[in-house]
């Protein structure tokens, strides 16, 4: 779900660097100190979530789980979300300094989005809850997916078959997320239920 | 486990202050990244080569690193010349190959290496401790470095819960396969791990206030750079400075 | 009949924690048939990774692990191992994932392919037998220290192991609980080891006692009371031996 | 000179946790003027619980909490009462956040007002003082279990407090690392209260103990040498009493 260095053009690096930092700002604008740890550690987790291997079909995909940290955390998500990524950055070395701005853009920005259209459902009936649960991990992948697309497509139209191809092939991982999603989600529910802001 | 193995070392590289060693990255990345001339991207991939070896990474772990960044290219590799479409094209059996996408294909492999050497060998010889302090002496918002310093120390404590976690089923005869049963489990103990997170987040925060925090994040005094760090950035702006040059000649 | 092979042997297991110069465990031997067995050592001796070894979760640098006759070499033979073998954690917050008791105790049965009806059989009576009726839709995460510990020990139960390694069993909890978990322990039919610096403990739930000495397994001599004394301050106040 | 008022007072404190019908503590009476105390009682007695009172942490439901005669009512308040106490917890996991440790321990000096140079040169006196000398750059995370609980002490320590609170702080100590904080304890000038299990530990850093009965504090006779008989098996092995 990463897009390496190299590959886009500067007006999408461009582009994409603003939106994140807007993104960002605003996240932070709404996290006061009370909070920082709180997203502290959800942001750590997030780390660790893209370290689980889950099995797909004859191989393995690791887990975003970025619409789960959009309804937990709402706007705080996209602070949350861009921090992982740096330390992925650096950890890891792949997608690093340049295309943080877009890889950013294209994980938090629906990760946000889902969240703060979804969480009402949770407060809903146990079938609306597991919905959202699914709709965010699958929508918010779904966006990913085709942001990613559009910033290949849109930093060389020659990639367009292959931005279709990497869309295509993330259909899997986008209905595994959305059910991981959703179990966490009831899990959440049940064992602590403040976590999704629900009452005990 | 996750590591900083190159963070080790006693090279030039690993002497270096933060702040120098991330101008000098950005701006050698910044000319590798929006370069769309070979000589300058293969030239570059061979400098920051060159600074990558000076820095001494371990053999096996730096092949590893390598790979892993190249799987992207090899998607590009094995697409790009089917699906790039363009003006010279061979036909090639029944397939028809796009020069262009070829083209693009090595264009982008270079450049992905150059940018990836050129972090190994100037930020992964930092600690992401050191980083976070550095990013936030070059500007970044206050918040935020905190968001990163804090997440960076906790990171392995939730790892190693999760760990344990799935110790403990794998332990009960868990053995992951494509089943409702396995991603559910997955996210039992993703789930666990996510409530244990949170309560820890309470208690470290109580820490915190013991401590007198009143919502203000004072930041320890640094190191500042030295002299040679001074060269040191002087010298890698020039190689940026050149790499960006090259077109003009 | 002819003599059975023993359910577990060690051969020479030799292990060195990465990063440490000097091995851990030097040419353990150790042969189990039957029964129930204290294992003490010194904090850092090694105990714990000996279980984590038996049950193949960290690989011996050297030697070999029987289990009833047949040498385990892969992770395939370590799955079969671990469904006879069951491992209770020090700390029950590491082994306790599920939402609800009872998930959490049919996890277990389901992956060694019991119906879900089945499961939940097993586990409603594995429960009923240590005293958790009623405990099976209670949050696991919200059980006291003591019923963790205990519902952990229900986990393993369900997969009827046959051996039992305990580390630490009796660790923090309260002196009515250990009193129950002996009298559970006690109640058992399969063999176990446990490791404990809690002498006490050990008397009541072993028959025969090992040491991890000078990086080997060492039996020590059987059973036999000893009586010392000591000194203490506060001695009025009731109070508990071993650690 | 007029008597001062004492340190450290409670008077009446009850308190019941959410959820729970019936309360954890009633009526705790307590007064410190000096001294080195130790606290005792079963799991789940409220020991901790009395500390997160004691530091704000938790309202109490009734009582007052005395700091050096001054009732602590609002947040305010307590907020000063926090310079005074060192709250040292069970888990050191919990306490230390930054990445390194001369950060974690200069933490509580800079929030003091401290100025960036004071707050280092304060933190590197306590590490030395603490034979943490050299441990300045090294990451938190990467530390043993007992180098983590001394670096949460310095981080304490480092804000000067007149009174300390101990968590079980000789939990999950190997043998070295605990006699190395006995010594440290010995050695330091504040007051503390200690809760731990561990009754040879007490023994050798308090003077007074006190124990948690019937949700009351209560205070247990002065120190006693006693003696007394019990029987071991295995009592030929070399072995350590207390929890
Ligand atoms: N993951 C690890 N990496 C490196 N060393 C380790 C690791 N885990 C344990 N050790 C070391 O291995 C040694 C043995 O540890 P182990 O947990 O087996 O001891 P133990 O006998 O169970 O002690 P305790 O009574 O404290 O539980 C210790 O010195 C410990 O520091
Ligand atoms: N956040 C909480 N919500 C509800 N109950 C709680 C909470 N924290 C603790 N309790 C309960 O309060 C009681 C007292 O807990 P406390 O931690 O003070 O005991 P303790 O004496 O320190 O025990 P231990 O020796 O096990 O540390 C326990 O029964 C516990 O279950
Ligand atoms: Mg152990
Ligand atoms: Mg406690």
């Amino acid at each position: 779900m990463h897009i390496s260095e190299g590959v886009l053009t500067a007006p999408v690096l461009i582009g994409g660097a603003a939106l994140t930092a807007a993104g960002t700002a605003v996240g932070l604008k709404k996290l006061d100190y009370d909070r920082i740890m709180t997203v502290s550690l959800l942001s750590a987790a997030f780390f660790v979530a893209s370290l689980i291997h889950v099995p797909v079909g004859p191989g393995s995909v690791h887990l975003l789980l970025g619409g789960l940290l959009g309804l937990i955390l709402g706007w705080g998500a996209f602070p949350a979300i861009v921090v992982a990524l740096l330390l992925q950055a650096v950890f890891f070395q792949y997608g690093g300094m340049v295309v943080l701005g877009v890889n950013g853009l294209n994980i938090a920005g629906p990760a946000v989005l889902c969240g703060l259209v979804l969480a009402r459902w949770l407060k809903g009936s146990r079938k609306e809850r597991m919905a959202a649960g699914f709709l965010a991990g699958f929508c918010s992948m779904f966006l990913s997916a085709l942001l990613m697309a559009g910033a290949l497509f849109l930093s060389d139209q020659g990639f367009l078959r292959a931005a279709g191809l990497l869309l295509a092939s993330h259909l899997p991982v986008m209905f595994i997320e959305g059910v991981i999603t959703m179990f966490v989600v009831g899990f959440l529910a049940r064992v602590q239920p403040e976590i999704l802001s629900l009452d005990t | 486990m996750i590591e900083e193995p190159f963070a080790e070392g006693n090279t030039l590289f690993h002497r270096r202050d933060t702040r120098v060693k991330l101008i000098a990255a950005a701006a050698i990345t910044l000319v590798l990244a929006l370069t769309s001339s070979f000589l300058v991207a293969s030239t570059g991939c061979i400098l920051t080569g060159m600074l990558l070896a000076l820095s001494r990474p371990t053999p096996s772990l730096l092949l590893r690193r390598i790979g892993s960044v190249n799987l992207f290219t090899l998607f590009l590799w094995l697409t790009l010349p089917l699906t790039y479409g363009g003006d010279k094209i061979v036909s090639f059996f029944f397939l028809d190959i796009s020069l262009d996408g070829l083209r693009t294909a090595a264009l982008i492999t270079l450049k992905t290496n150059g940018i990836l050497f050129c972090f190994l060998a100037l930020l992964a010889t930092s600690t992401v401790a050191n980083l976070g302090h550095g990013l936030e002496k070059l500007g970044m918002p206050r918040k935020l470095a905190f968001l990163l310093l804090f997440s960076y120390r906790q990171l392995f404590v939730i790892h190693q819960e999760y760990q344990r976690l799935q110790r403990a089923a794998r332990l009960r005869g868990f053995a992951p396969s494509n089943s409702l049963h396995t991603y559910r489990t997955y996210s039992y103990l993703f789930g666990m791990t996510l409530v244990k997170s949170w309560n820890r987040a309470e208690r470290v925060h109580q820490a915190m206030i013991l401590r007198g925090f009143n919502g203000r994040l004072i930041p320890l005094n640094q190191p500042q750079p030295c002299r040679e760090d001074y060269l040191f950035l002087i010298g890698m702006l020039l190689i940026s400075l050149l790499l960006a040059g090259i077109p003009f000649f | 009949m002819t003599t059975l092979p023993p359910l577990l042997e060690l051969r020479n297991i030799s292990y060195s924690s990465p990063g440490q110069s000097s091995p851990l465990l030097e040419g353990v031997n150790f042969i189990l048939r039957e029964g129930r067995i204290g294992l003490i050592g010194p904090n850092g001796s090694g105990k714990t990774t000996l279980f984590q070894i038996i049950m193949g979760l960290l690989k011996a640098d050297a030697g070999e692990i029987l289990l009833q006759g047949k040498v385990m070499e892969q992770e395939k033979d370590f799955r079969k191992l671990r469904r006879k073998l069951g491992f209770l954690f020090q700390d029950s917050d590491d082994q306790l994932f599920s939402p609800t008791v009872l998930e959490d105790v049919a996890f277990g049965p389901l992956n060694l392919g019991a119906s879900p009806e089945e499961a939940q059989k097993i586990s409603i009576s594995t429960l009923e037998h240590l005293g958790l009726k009623g405990f099976e839709e209670r949050i696991t995460h919200r059980l006291s220290g003591g019923e963790k510990k205990l519902v952990a020990l229900a986990t393993i139960l369900s997969m009827q192991p046959k051996l039992l390694l305990l580390d630490e069993p009796s660790n923090n909890l309260d002196p009515t609980t250990r009193e129950r978990l002996i009298k559970i322990l006690r109640g058992l039919d399969q063999a176990h080891i446990i490791i404990s610096h809690d002498l006490d403990f050990l008397a009541s739930t072993c028959t025969q006692l090992y040491a991890i000495q000078d990086r080997q397994l060492v039996r020590c001599e059987d059973k036999q009371v000893h009586s010392h004394e000591h000194i203490h301050p506060y001695g009025d106040k009731p109070h508990q031996h071993g650690t």
